[in-house]
């Protein structure tokens, strides 16, 4: 039965341990620092794997840790929290390989991997969390983590945007603390429970529980970047292109979601927050913010801050997935949670590759650039397809549960959103790839690097041609025993199953 | 009741310090090992006086074989203890520091002063005698004087001798109040004034009196005039030393005669302390923003985590013991980040030869430990979850909301917003080029090492609550009312 | 799983034959690339008995199948890309290296959609072909002249909007299978065939395309018309169903389709453009009798089988015209009227922003925006209108709520 | 009431209002120099004071320290001050009636709590009489200050010590006075300075019994040395280094040693009854020596440098 | 009205003159007068109420503290004249400058 405790906490120290060691590290280390990540990048995900084998087959992982005299820091491997914590290892890894080739010679990575890992151990403790209290540890953890990978390049713009960023998610924290205690004061637990534990609690109660909800949304919503909070997203685009690729596009937004993905199911349960009647007002700031997103998309000429809106847009689908509290609907956010990372990682990866060798940071600079580098324009229009919807990338799978959900619940007019921002997406994709691949490179590229006959360095080339293969593949096979998909519908089928 | 053949601790903890201080005094050669050698000790002591506590309970020793109301009893619970510890703690990373800070002509004046102040504040944890705790304060108030004025300057003086008229004046009030309790109730022990203590005018003007005068020490709003210059231009360690461990010890003494005395008839006094504390924590942080110089920023930043101890007395009526072990666990945590930060601004200043918050010219990467203890420390200072401010923050924030004090708890969370800018707005400039680059100083591992070590314990004591409310709990000094 | 006989295999050889021929690398060993592709296909037409075969685990349970009516569409689709082939042999100059891929990947996408068994799987075939065709349209010449381009980038519109509508379509059916026979559903997918095809109303891409198109792609452009109204046949529920409004509907849009494409057929157009309204008059009488069908569910289950040879005869007209009086080798640059797409979008914005602009919530800002809107119009450029993204949004929101209105 | 009760409340109340009036004075007086003689005329007034209370040891210890040492200290400080300040300007008093009125309502306000106490409370003299037998000397004052309450003296001491430590921290170092000292100086220091030194030996003597004790003798024998200083004895060229530090260090360290050999048996500060008295007088006379140099060197104002220390 | 009273009252005066006079004066030298006259009022208080003992020998433990209490104040006086004539040289004149120098 041990085993089942030190499991959880060593999938926590595979990377903290190298994190810490890392900082420790001298500038020169290089080779020690690569092993040192690699090898804890694939330590976890074997962890991780065992994991998922175990609680396939029932095993119950748990560790509790006294934090506060009734309070504890609880670490529990749920199915729910698995699906995050793999998509998160499996990214980590390869955005370390991006990493090491991105950042080839260039000053403090000591410092930045070093606070890389203790970014990703945050988002692991926070997907593995038990409670309330242990997730705002981690959720904290991560704003920490975060602020000094966007101020890496220490320039003023930089530190600008690292400000905004930690008005945002400090104000966020801090609603976060507010409403959990609050909770607490009122339900006396903060342990996450399938179907929630609030149902209990009095009727006078109710307005107080309403507003608790609001905050943690509030709260959860500045990472997860609902749309009067992700004022910060755009501009924590100044930070490297692997920061952006595994955090403003996976690991720090998908935090947000996954904490409002908990919030609604594992502390009011489905049923009692429609019964509170908190899912609607939801589901309509989850509209408002994907139709936001894509439209102010359409008019950044940064490519990356449009991807950026772009993420703002599609994270909004897993919060829409949730709010809409139906089964196929949860399917489809969940699942969702997964696709848009593996493909918005692609695509950032991409914008890397482009700013890295061929200097290119506008999206009106990049006529002809399909011929100059065909492996990485065809992984980006991989993702564009998955971004759209197109049917063979994963894209398309998540937008027909959510449109089969929205059915089901007979909202008819969010199929029109999901129409609507399918559309968009299109309007401002496509015209990359028209300039990409149908259009003549209009003079020499702002700061060209060539690696020879390869179109760049291998370490750049290769993950994003393999996020863009996983996102091909989980989209084709989605029904195959062991993907994300088949994995979401065991979650569901726990979650929904009174 | 006297402990059979077991080492006393208690009596050990002040003498060593005196007999170091004496050595010390005498033989300024030997000053810096005596001092190290004599805080291992100490160390030590603590550390059995801990054991002991577990082992027999509260620990009270008649000085002299004098039974009180007659001779001086000294009284050590869980509270005393959490203090002892916290100046253990900090009095090692500021003796690590100190080692390699003084010139040999100041270290000569500072071993035998920060020895004696050490006597003095575990003489002052222990005693149970007001008229004793009035000599302890003395001396802790004088010691910590000629030491902000230890490296002279302009600054330091003005500062040394504004500091030195406020704690004589606040001695000086308490004395009054010390004297009307006795004269009233005969005695000036405290375990026997909570026995004989009424609802009479005396002991009203008694809680003026020494109110006042302790919190003039503890730099309560009104009252902090004298804090920002004291603790911004005395030499780092020292002002480390008067942020984490003076300001609190005339807390403590105000606790003790508030949970001792006081609070039976502190309604409405409480609510004021309540208040007081509030506006602390605003205009603090407020003021802590405004500054361009990082001592002074830490030292405002001191002034409004003051606020935090003070917003927690109109919910002690209601709450229980946890809401003071929440209080007792800020104290702590407070020393050690703001020891830490204080060291830490210490390292910058003499690392660029200036504090000027926008000229941090990447310190990051020049001074990394410094920076990442003061980084660390702010975490602590914030609140943030993984650290002991947070659970001090949380347990504070849930008395407050589950008594209904929405006032309170937007207090307490608009200070923690506004210690989250100021912080980060130092450490956004630590990662900033800047344009004027003077020649840097090198700084010595050990004075780096002592603020990183004092910044990761103040992270480390979220983790370990559970462990220190059991050792505070030993003699149940909040427990009810009656030591 | 798959079912045990080897002839499933066959189908999924035949889908993933050009598939794999279509990456460069692979096609660089395999000399004459182009014709090995259809053998797979051309093989299948030769073997008599009718088979299928599904996968659970692909896109969400799809699978192919081959039967009597699919025979007809799967002979003029090899017979069109027979033609191609030794067309392209023909002329002499080196097609650009990209055309290949785009080439394959269409084929692919068209044996795909014929193959379908399911919806799901059609119309992720569907999507495949007609983004490959896009790619094929523009590399069709060595340097895509700029009415290509335009005609290209209306097409890609008409496609995205009909890919969309039949998404929808697809979400409808799947969730409740009897919602196949409501208005909603029968109007969706009309529609998107009728912009896949370029029948009347969206017209213009393929009159376009003609009008530019070299000899080659005139033979090409035959197939996507062919391929939408192979759609219609296998997503309307043509029999089982009676929606008089409806197949009215259809006719009269088929009716008019036939008579614009008569009348401009005989003001004797350029030389081009003549194959264009062939083939819009052709795709007409096709459209007309899926209308009579709606209307007369009984007359189709009597004659419906025959639709599929007159589809494939149809091609054969197409492409025998093609060949005998093939368009001029360079096409003409003849500036034909605007995008008739950007002018009607321009009316139709307007009128809704005057009907709607004194209904808006902030009626003083309303109007603004109409006036801003009004002499953005003037000025005819209606790019330079929307990328101030705070008209986008009001106009977008407008019509979000045109649409709401409507639907519900 | 009889006359002689009466004349002695005229003359309490002479007195008090005697204290306030020169205190008021002191205070707001013009001239600092003028303020610094009141101040000493104040301390006198106020060691009658405590006579009148029945508390010769204070007055003794009022007289020498608060009066005299004060007064020395004050002079020698003023002296120091750049001469542009002697006579300060008072600051007008803009605005100050609403302090005026506070401290007004707190004096009141003090003074009904006064007079709220009992008319008479033993305080504490029970306990002193039935333990003074075994506390070694029978001077009730003598006995807290050194057996029932040592450990507030042991504090005391070191308070001293850490004064110094100040001092000699902040201290410059000021050139002794050039001009000649006066015959009628001299002459006054050769009679006074033996005279004093015997007052001092009696005091301490006498400690044990009667009025007296370390701190008024250590204060008498401060003032004949303040006198030699002042008559231009080269004393701080005598006393320093380690021979002066052991003889400042010498009360407290026979303090602290005592307290750590009483620690043996587990009882801080407990003498053995029996010889309590004999241990008192070694404290009482350790602690006279080094209260009489600290106090001196106090007046010095810097620490005296052995002649092969550099600057 | 007894002399314990009296005295206390006294005693209390002096302390609220000191108390007055420290906060209105600005000279440093005038300040450190006021602190010895406030604790010579509270000094004067405590022995003054130790004289209600029933028995003539008043109560000793208050007079034990009052030189405790004198001792310590002359301590503190001499420390903070030291202190003043190091302030005066630096600021030129005897008072605390307000602001702390930029």
């Amino acid at each position: 039965m041990n085993e089942s405790v030190w499991l959880p906490l060593l999938v926590i120290a595979s990377s903290l341990i190298p994190g810490v060691i890392i900082f420790a590290l001298a500038e020169r280390r290089v080779k020690l620092r690569t092993t040192l990540n690699l090898c804890g990048a694939l330590l976890k995900m074997a962890l991780v794997g065992a994991m998922l084998w175990g609680v396939y087959h029932g095993q119950h992982y748990e560790v509790r840790l006294a934090l506060l005299p009734q309070l504890e820091l609880v670490l529990r491997a749920d199915a729910l929290s698995l699906l995050f914590v793999t998509l998160s290892s499996v990214l980590w890894l390869v955005t370390t390989v991006y990493a090491i080739g991105y950042l080839e010679g260039s000053p403090n990575r000591s410092r930045f991997f070093g606070f890389f890992s203790l970014c990703v151990t945050a988002t692991v403790g926070l997907a593995l969390a038990g409670n309330l209290i242990t997730f705002l540890i981690f959720y904290e953890l991560l704003t920490l983590a975060t602020y000094p990978l966007i101020m890496h390049r220490g320039t003023e713009a930089s530190r600008r945007a690292g400000k905004i960023y930690l008005r945002y998610t400090m104000a966020g924290g801090a609603l976060l603390l507010v409403a959990i205690i609050w909770l607490y004061t009122l339900s006396g637990t903060l342990e996450f429970t399938p179907q929630g534990f609030l149902d209990g609690i009095d009727e006078q109660h109710h307005p107080a529980l309403i507003i608790i909800f609001v905050l943690l949304i509030a709260g959860l919503g500045v990472k997860a970047a609902l749309v009067p909070l992700h004022g910060w997203l755009p501009e924590a685009m100044v930070a490297p292109a692997p920061v952006s690729a595994l955090l403003h596009a996976v690991a720090v937004v998908k935090a947000g979601a996954f904490g409002i993905i908990r919030v609604v199911y594992d502390v009011f349960g489905v049923d009692f927050a429609t019964l509170l009647g908190v899912t609607g007002p939801l589901v309509i700031v989850a509209a408002i913010t994907i139709v936001y997103g894509s439209l102010r998309a359409l008019f950044q000429d940064d490519l990356k801050r449009r991807l950026a809106y772009s993420t703002v847009s599609q994270v909004a689908y897993i919060t829409l997935g949730v709010a809409i509290a139906g089964p196929i609907a949860a399917v489809g956010g969940m699942v969702h949670l997964v696709h848009q990372g593996l493909m918005k990682i692609t695509l950032f990866f991409c914008a890397g590759n482009l700013a890295e060798t061929l200097g290119i940071h506008k999206v009106s600079e990049m006529n002809g650039v399909g011929r100059r580098m065909p492996w990485t324009m065809a992984a980006f229009t991989v993702g564009v397809f998955g971004m759209i919807g197109a049917p063979p990338v994963a894209g398309f799978i998540s937008k027909w549960y959510l449109g089969m959900g929205a059915l089901e619940m007979d909202q008819g007019w969010l199929i029109l959103v999901l129409a609507a921002s399918s559309l968009l997406n299109a309007a401002y994709f496509l015209p990359i790839l028209y300039a990409a691949w149908f259009c003549e490179p209009s003079g020499p590229w702002p700061e060209e690097r060539n690696f020879g006959r390869k179109e760049t360095a291998w370490a750049l080339l290769l993950p994003p041609v393999v996020t863009a293969l996983l996102a091909l593949a989980v989209g084709l096979l989605a029904l195959a025993p062991f993907t994300p998909l088949a994995w979401v519908e065991f979650v569901v089928q726990r979650e929904f199953v009174p | 009741m006297v402990p059979s053949s077991e080492i006393p601790w208690g009596a050990l903890l002040i003498l060593l310090p005196l007999a170091a201080a004496i050595l010390c005094f005498v033989w300024p050669k030997l000053a810096v090992v005596t001092g190290v050698v004599t805080m291992l000790l100490l160390t030590l002591a603590v550390g059995g006086f801990a054991w002991q506590l577990q082992r027999e309970g509260l620990y009270q020793h008649a000085v002299g074989g004098w039974e009180t109301p007659l001779g001086i009893g000294l009284y050590g619970d869980g509270l005393s203890l959490l203090m002892l510890a916290m100046t253990v703690l900090v009095g090692l990373a500021i003796t690590l520091y100190a080692r390699s800070y003084f010139n040999q002509k100041q270290a000569r004046v500072f071993w035998p002063l920060w020895l004696l102040l050490l006597a003095a504040l575990n003489a002052l944890f222990l005693s149970a005698d007001i008229f004793n705790l009035y000599i302890t304060l003395e001396m802790v108030g004088l010691a910590a004087v000629a030491l902000v004025a230890l490296k002279g300057g302009r600054d330091a003086l003005n500062g040394a001798m504004r500091y030195l008229l406020a704690t004589l004046l606040g001695s000086l009030t308490y004395l009054l109040g010390v004297a009307l309790l006795y004269h009233s109730y005969g005695t000036v022990d405290l375990v026997l004034l909570a026995e004989r203590i009424d609802n009479s005018p005396v002991v009203w003007a008694a809680l003026g009196l020494m109110g006042a005068g302790l919190l003039l020490k503890t730099a309560l709003f009104p009252l902090h005039f004298w804090l920002p210059a004291a603790h911004a231009s005395a030499p780092a360690p020292i002002s480390a030393l008067l942020s984490a461990l003076l300001v609190k010890a005339s807390f403590y003494i105000f606790l003790r005669l508030w949970l001792v005395l006081f609070a039976p008839l502190g309604g409405d006094v409480a609510l004021l302390l309540g208040l007081l504390g509030a506006v602390a924590i605003l205009w603090g942080s407020w003021q802590a923003l405004r500054q361009t110089r990082l001592k002074l920023l830490v030292a405002y930043s001191t002034v409004a985590q003051i606020g935090y101890l003070f917003v927690a007395f109109p919910l002690a009526a209601a709450a229980g013991a946890m809401l003071w072990n929440g209080v007792s666990y800020l104290m702590l945590s407070h020393a050690l980040a703001k020891a830490a930060m204080f060291l830490a601004a210490g390292n910058l200043l003499l690392f660029g030869g200036h504090d000027r918050i926008a000229e941090l010219d990447r310190a990051v990467q020049r001074l990394p430990i410094s920076t990442a203890a003061f980084a660390l420390a702010g975490v602590s200072i914030m609140g943030v979850p993984p650290s002991g401010g947070f659970i001090g923050k949380w347990l504070l924030l849930e008395a407050a909301i589950e008594q209904g004090y929405w006032l309170l708890a937007a207090v307490m969370v608009v200070g923690g917003l506004l210690a989250s800018a100021y912080i980060f707005k130092v450490v956004g400039y630590a990662f900033t080029r800047s344009t004027a680059t003077p020649e840097p100083q090198s700084i010595p591992m050990g004075m780096e090492w002592a603020a990183l070590l004092l910044a990761i314990a103040s992270i480390l004591l979220g983790f370990t609550a559970p462990w220190v409310f059991a050792l505070l709990g030993i003699g149940d000094p909040f427990g009810g009312g009656a030591p | 799983m798959m079912n045990s006989d080897p002839y499933g295999a066959l189908l999924w050889i035949v889908v993933g034959w050009p598939l794999l021929l279509a990456i460069p690398a692979v096609r660089r060993c395999l000399p004459m690339a182009d014709y090995f592709a259809i053998l797979p296909a051309l093989l299948l037409l030769l073997l008599p008995m009718d088979f299928s075969s599904t996968l659970s685990w692909l896109l969400l349970g799809t699978g192919v199948s081959i039967d009597g009516e699919r025979r007809w569409i799967l002979a003029t689709v090899v017979l069109i890309w027979a033609l191609v082939a030794m067309k392209r042999r023909a002329t002499p100059h080196t097609t650009p290296h990209g055309q290949n891929t785009f080439y394959l990947l269409t084929l692919a996408g068209t044996l795909g959609m014929v193959m379908a068994s399911d919806r799901v799987g059609f119309f992720s075939f569907a999507t495949l072909m007609g983004y490959s065709f896009y790619g094929l349209l523009l590399w069709g010449q060595s340097k895509p002249l700029e009415a290509v381009r335009r005609g290209a980038r209306s097409y890609l519109i008409c496609l995205i909007i009909a890919d969309l509508l039949l998404f929808e379509a697809l979400l409808l059916s799947a969730f409740n299978p009897q919602m196949e026979v409501s208005r909603l559903y029968l109007l969706m997918v009309c529609g998107a065939v009728v912009l896949k095809a370029g029948i009347w109303p969206a017209h213009f891409w393929l009159n376009a395309s003609y009008r530019a198109a070299s000899p080659l792609s005139a033979l090409l452009l035959v197939l996507p018309v062919v391929m939408a109204l192979f759609a219609l046949l296998r997503w309307l529920p043509l029999g089982h169903v009676d929606d008089g409004v409806a197949g009215l509907l259809i006719l009269i849009t088929a009716g008019a389709s036939i008579l614009y494409a008569g009348w401009r057929f005989v003001q004797r157009p350029v030389q081009g453009e003549r194959l264009a309204w062939l083939s819009l008059f052709a795709s007409g009488w096709v459209i007309a009798s899926v209308g009579v069908g709606l209307i007369e569910p009984l007359w189709w289950l009597q004659y419906g089988t025959l639709i599929y040879p007159l589809i494939a005869a149809v091609a054969v007209i197409l492409l025998m015209v093609a060949l005998l009086r093939p368009p001029p080798a360079s096409p003409s640059q003849s500036g034909d009227s605007a995008l008739w797409m950007g002018r009607m979008w321009i009316g139709c914005s307007s009128l809704s922003c005057k009907l709607f602009a004194g209904y808006s919530l902030c009626y003083k800002a309303g109007l603004q925006r109409a006036k801003q809107l009004q002499n953005g119009l003037e000025r005819r450029d209606l790019i330079g209108l929307l990328s101030n993204w705070r008209n986008a949004t009001t106009l977008f929101v407008l019509l979000g709520i045109a649409l709401a209105w409507l639907v519900n | 009431m009889e006359k002689v009760t009466l004349l002695i409340m005229l003359f309490d109340l002479l007195l008090g209002l005697g204290l306030l009036w020169l205190a008021w004075q002191l205070l707001e007086s013009r001239n600092l120099f003028k303020a610094v003689v009141l101040f000493v005329a104040f301390g006198l007034l106020m060691a009658l004071a405590w006579v009148r209370l029945d508390a010769p040891d204070v007055a003794l210890a009022e007289a020498a320290i608060g009066a005299g040492l004060t007064g020395a200290l004050l002079m020698a400080a003023l002296a120091k001050l750049p001469s542009r300040d002697k006579s300060e300007p008072l600051a007008d008093e803009k605005g100050h009636w609403l302090l005026r009125l506070a401290l007004l309502l707190v004096a009141a306000g003090l003074g009904y709590v006064v007079h709220s106490l009992p008319e008479s409370a033993p305080g504490l003299s029970a306990e002193i009489a039935n333990n003074l037998a075994s506390s070694g000397v029978n001077n009730p004052v003598t006995a807290v200050l050194l057996n029932f309450r040592g450990y507030d003296t042991l504090l005391e001491l070191m308070v001293l010590m850490l004064a110094l430590l100040g001092v000699w921290s902040l201290g410059i170092e000021r050139s002794t006075r050039e001009e000649p000292v006066g015959p009628v100086l001299t002459t006054l220091v050769q009679f006074l300075t033996p005279l004093l030194i015997l007052v001092a030996a009696y005091l301490l003597w006498a400690g044990a019994d009667a009025p007296g004790g370390a701190f008024q003798a250590g204060a008498v024998l401060a003032a004949a040395m303040v006198l030699l200083l002042l008559a231009g004895w080269p004393l701080q060229g005598l006393l320093t280094g380690v021979a002066l530090r052991l003889m400042l260090v010498a009360g407290p360290a026979t303090f602290v040693a005592l307290a750590g050999l009483t620690l043996l048996d587990a009882q801080l500060l407990a003498y053995p009854p029996q010889h309590a008295g004999k241990l008192i007088l070694l404290l009482e006379v350790a602690a006279t020596l080094s209260i009489a140099v600290t106090l001196a060197a106090l007046f010095l104002g810097y620490r005296p440098r052995t002649n092969k220390e550099p600057g | 009205m007894n002399t314990a009273l009296l005295y206390s009252l006294v005693g209390i005066g002096l302390f609220s003159l000191g108390l007055y006079a420290l906060i209105v004066h600005a000279h440093l030298l005038r300040k450190i007068l006021a602190i010895n006259v406030m604790g010579s009022g509270v000094f004067l208080l405590l022995i003054a109420l130790a004289k209600r003992t029933a028995t003539p020998l008043p109560d000793a433990v208050p007079h034990a503290m009052v030189i405790t209490g004198i001792v310590v104040t002359v301590a503190a006086t001499a420390l903070a004249l030291t202190l003043m004539v190091r302030v005066a040289m630096e600021n030129h004149r005897a008072e605390l400058s307000d602001q702390s120098q930029e």
